[in-house]
């Protein structure tokens, strides 16, 4: 990896990125504190880097398959803030108009075409994303998130398999962050890294440091050129951590399963942190334009955040809408 | 002119095929359906004709083959996934109700997921006993599935104007097809016994709209609501009877979900006594659903209680013994009509 | 001596460990079953008390999870297994319906499959919604799946009398538990609506038989079967409708297979009116099986058509707004009872 | 592997076993033609020295899981062949009563505990037989057996990778004989191996010749033994191929989609035919001993046919009986 090669541009939008993720999610943490969010949350603090170094390589007409645990990668892909707030707010204005919630909000205009809350059920559905893809004949990408704990799903194995006898153009990212709920990666995994999987489906793979934004860029950039150029899938490992619990109201934010001490060492890792620190260290940001842009995307948080909170509520004959097409 | 018939499975494969002519986003998938043309014959010449990227074999994945038809119909494509037997929808039934169903509800409306699920159900009695594990009607559960249509028609010309229709519907269908329904040409017997198994099938290509039930029996004695095998078998049953001057309705309602409601009401309201006749196991049947519907719209009419005619509650066993004494057969159907009218 | 209260998570972890001391052949496991103890606390302390090798983590995996039950209980075991939420069985269906709810049967009764599935299922409303994919009830594909037990409890004195029964069962059984059950602990307001939700336990081991229905309340106007949720939610109505002079009888099935059908249709040819109360979507539903047992025994003593109060068949919407719209509330319970006795 | 370590007993029951799979099969291929079998048939001609050299390593008291190509792990575990052909053909005297047939064999006398029609599905019931011996403190171990189709199920993923990590006495058989039906290996993998995903678990593998039992019985040996010290599971790959049609009635054998020539090869390596060479080049047997054998064997099957055939029906009333052991 030659970070020369990034251009300034990009880094400060990564750094953007990662943090009105962060920012976000913060303030989902504290909505949700206040008890005016009605579902469960996933959050994905501490895990931004990942999200936000792989999209960064994607078109907004490439697409990507989400998770439970889905904000970051519908932030990192473009999805509205405000629509997204609302969804999560249970609100009208919502990009489901309230009915999907956390767990299942899809922006098919930016390319989110699947979130669903079933470990491991996104990776089949972005295969067939792949299929179109190719049959289409165009040179989009599809970009597949999912856990360590979805790696050990049929899905997984089905899904991969498929992809890779087809040569399909999907970037599968594991986002592994060493836990399943509370299931440590060593109760469920006898290997050290998921990625070696790769070689039972044929296809190329790369573990990569999933707390550093620029490392996953450039690992997914390989990925998608390879995947542009019909050459198939990848498998690709980011080692990572989630800096709170599996969900809010997750007792002691995980501290019932992790150690304070893993924790820590991990916080250490804060991929917006090391970011910010190195756009400091190489002049390409003040103190002031860094406070600036957080200024800015607070701001925008803020705004979604009224939006959401001042949006009605879905109307109760909505309930019986959507379910099909033809009524 | 001649008349052109058609058994059930070049029925089906003469609507897949004329609907890949038309629109060449379909594409279909599935095990053994591309160079092979499928078990049962339904996409042959398929590949053949369409090329290996639209017609497909894949590895034994039944969740991935339901993930990959849905991604592709989300993603502009139309795609026909086959489940090479519905016993094995179990591998890939998450995708179905969780995924598929939900998907549009889900999100509010944004997505479209036009996607048919092919897969042949029930029993082969007496050609191959196919045992616990290939001869199951599980169409229950999927009316018991919000966002899935569910089409289960008995005859070829049906097959035909459904399949075009499921096809062209932008919402998920699961498109069952009974398999002894497959084998008419090849054993003449059963043609002789249920002549509707190879009927007259037009070329062109036309639609049955989802949803409209066919009276495939008028009568005024009796209502039988049959579907698949059970809609021949009673038909042979009620022209016997006519003999003895029991006259039946048998109505096909050929799709479960949209269920064409009226047109069972329309019938019993006339006759006061339905029967109900499916090959599934009895408990928590589509006929207790369609016997529900029936006593919350035409109580007042019910000269009798409703009876239902299905499977006992157990697996299919394989020796055909057993297998013939699980199926409803139609001294079964005859027994239950006589009780009815009281004969 | 005081009255021991346990809520239903208690009554569940006590049958649980109770079993466990009791016979060494019974394990559990599942996702965050272990050293967590469970989602929702129903195994806290197990795995301390029993180590690592009878109480045990697994990966996502529930086909996994399933197969290895059937497969240890195929040879000297007697599994518990966990589902983390009911709406995660389709991952593992086929394990459930072809493998070992048919096992037995296929083997001409050579194998003994004494595996226990626990399940959660159900809104939690309004205490944390969970949309379409951890919301779901989905009892009556079971009831249509020949070979499995299914045991629905709604109170903390059933629930360990029933586990306990189900554990000593040598047949297969899913034991569902409704998840907003679990909470009457830790929100008071709960417990002041719906009172059985913390009860008497007695701390001994007992058992409750399965087939074995529950008459909740008696009454002489309207029989109402409910189940799971819906009988607090009866219960509650009830007893307001009581000052209005409305007797409402209410009955807990707590077992849909085996079902007691002698109860209810007692009951049924006492009140001859029917209501059905579940949280199921409506199509398809056990509310549906319950009516047609009901129309082919008691016809004859229907003074009007049986009502289904259920889910709409739409997926369970994330909006609070919206699911409370979906789940059948008091005020549906309180209507259905006044327009059957025509208030 | 030193040929000389097998005693010729073994090898001489090695071959009575293979060829009593032979014999029995080809027996059933012709009460099929006949049209006195009632359902599908998938034979395991050809096939015969994976079952026979896997099952040679096992004790009376260890398990096996079967599939709907079943009869060859039956017959090689010891199964009982009246009982077997009066399943066959429906009946009363059946293992099953009747109630199970060919695709449902089971036979816990002599270990056979799972024999199921779904692909893959077997793979977890033999997790949790591993289970169940590691719990019970045996040194058992279970056999599973599977095709090649079949490892590309979700069941294989999640079933291996958790016998790997509770590290259970399981051996994975993966009977690759290049074909899921009509679909050949390299439409459904891109990759040359199954056994390269052993990688994923974490568990040892073996890739062995099918056709050859020997090689067969010395890998599944060291297999066994690493499984009943508690060293945990194994995959191994044997390459081996079908002599007839999927089923019976596949049209013309399974030639519509295999070649003459492919299949002619295989048949060249038919595992008897190379024992049997062996033995008479051996000097172990005679030619007139080879003739005993053979008239012993047809003789057994002999029986089981007529006692499948002359035995009743099972009574109507079977049909309501063993759904549940409380009635
Ligand atoms: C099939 C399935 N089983 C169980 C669950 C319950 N569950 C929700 S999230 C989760 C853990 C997922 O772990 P991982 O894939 O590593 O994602 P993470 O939460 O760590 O981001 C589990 C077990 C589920 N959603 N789906
Ligand atoms: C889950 C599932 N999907 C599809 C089938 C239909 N089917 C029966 S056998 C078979 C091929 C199995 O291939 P393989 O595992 O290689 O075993 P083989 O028949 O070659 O011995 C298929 C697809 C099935 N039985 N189960
Ligand atoms: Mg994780
Ligand atoms: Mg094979």
């Amino acid at each position: 990896m030659n970070p020369n090669l990034i251009s300034n541009e990009l880094l400060i939008e990564m750094y953007k990125k990662m943090l009105t993720i962060r920012r976000f999610e913060e303030k989902i943490a504290q909505l949700f504190a206040q008890g005016l969010i009605p579902g469960l949350m996933h959050l994905y603090i501490g895990e931004e880097a990942v999200a936000v170094g792989a999209c960064m390589n994607l078109r907004k007409d490439d697409y990507v398959t989400s998770t439970h645990r889905g904000h970051g990668h519908c932030i990192a892909k473009g999805g509205d803030l405000k629509k997204m707030m609302a969804e999560i707010l249970g609100k009208a204005t919502g990009y489901c108009k309230g009915k999907g919630g956390s767990m299942h909000i899809v922006a098919p205009e930016v390319g989110i075409v699947c979130c669903t809350g079933i470990a491991g059920a996104g990776i089949p559905i972005a295969v067939g994303v792949g299929l179109s893809i190719k049959l289409r004949n165009t040179d989009q990408v599809c970009a597949c998130f999912f856990g360590d704990g979805a790696s050990n799903t049929g899905a997984f194995h089905e899904g991969i398999n498929l992809a890779s006898v087809w040569r399909l153009p999907v970037i599968f990212i594991c986002e592994n962050n060493y836990y399943a709920i509370s299931v440590p990666f060593v109760k469920a995994f006898n290997i050290k890294d998921i990625a070696v999987r790769a070689q039972g489906y044929g296809i190329a793979s790369a573990i990569v440091d999933g707390m550093d934004v620029l490392a996953v860029y450039e690992e997914v950039k390989k990925a998608v050129q390879r995947a542009r150029a019909g050459m198939g899938p990848t498998l690709i490992e980011c080692k990572t951590y989630r800096f709170r619990g599996h969900h809010e109201g997750d007792p002691k934010m995980g501290l019932m399963y992790r150690s304070e001490d893993e924790l820590r060492e991990w916080m250490k890792k804060d991929p917006i942190v090391k970011l910010k620190m190195r756009l400091i260290n190489d002049g390409t940001l003040s103190e002031r334009e860094i406070n600036e842009i957080e200024k800015e995307i607070d701001a925008k948080i803020k705004e979604a955040e009224e939006f959401a909170i001042n949006s009605p509520y879905p109307p109760l004959d909505a309930v019986k809408e959507d379910l099909f097409i033809g009524g | 002119m001649e008349r052109r018939e058609l058994d059930f499975a070049e029925a089906v494969r003469e609507a897949i095929k004329q609907e890949m002519q038309r629109d060449s986003r379909i594409i279909i998938f599935g095990e053994d359906v591309g160079y092979f043309g499928g078990l049962f014959g339904c996409t042959k010449g398929l590949q053949q004709e369409f090329g290996e990227e639209r017609v497909r074999d894949t590895p034994i994945s039944e969740a991935a083959i339901i993930g990959t038809a849905i991604g592709a119909a989300l993603t502009g494509l139309r795609p026909i996934a086959e489940i090479e037997f519905i016993d094995f929808i179990g591998c890939g039934m998450d995708q179905v109700f969780n995924q598929l169903a939900k998907m549009r509800y889900m999100s509010g409306g944004q997505l479209k997921l036009p996607v048919v699920i092919r897969t042949p159900c029930g029993s082969r009695y007496p050609i191959a006993c196919g045992a616990a594990q290939h001869s199951q009607c599980l169409e229950a559960w999927f009316i018991h599935t919000p966002g899935l249509k569910v089409v289960i028609p008995s005859t070829p010309y049906d097959a035909k104007g459904l399949l075009i229709s499921s096809i062209r519907d932008d919402d998920p269908v699961l498109f069952i097809e009974h398999k002894f329904q497959y084998y008419a040409r090849r054993q003449p017997w059963i043609r002789e016994r249920y002549p509707k198994l190879i009927e007259y099938v037009p070329q062109e290509p036309y639609t049955i709209p989802l949803g409209k039930a066919d009276v495939k029996r008028d009568g005024e004695d009796v209502t039988v609501i049959a579907t698949m095998m059970m809609v021949h078998k009673s038909l042979r049953v009620s022209e016997a009877l006519e003999k003895e001057g029991i006259s039946v309705e048998v109505i096909d309602p050929r799709t479960l979900v949209p269920l064409d409601k009226d047109t069972i009401i329309k019938s019993v309201k006339k006759t006061g006594r339905v029967i109900i006749i499916t090959e599934e196991n009895l408990t928590g049947s589509v006929a207790s659903e369609i016997l529900s519907i029936i006593v919350e719209n035409a109580f007042d009419y019910l000269d009798a209680p409703i009876k239902r005619v299905c499977a006992p509650d157990v697996p299919i066993p394989y020796s055909p013994v057993l297998e013939r004494e699980v199926i409803p057969q139609e001294e079964d159907i005859e027994i239950a009509i006589k009780q009815m009218v009281g004969v």
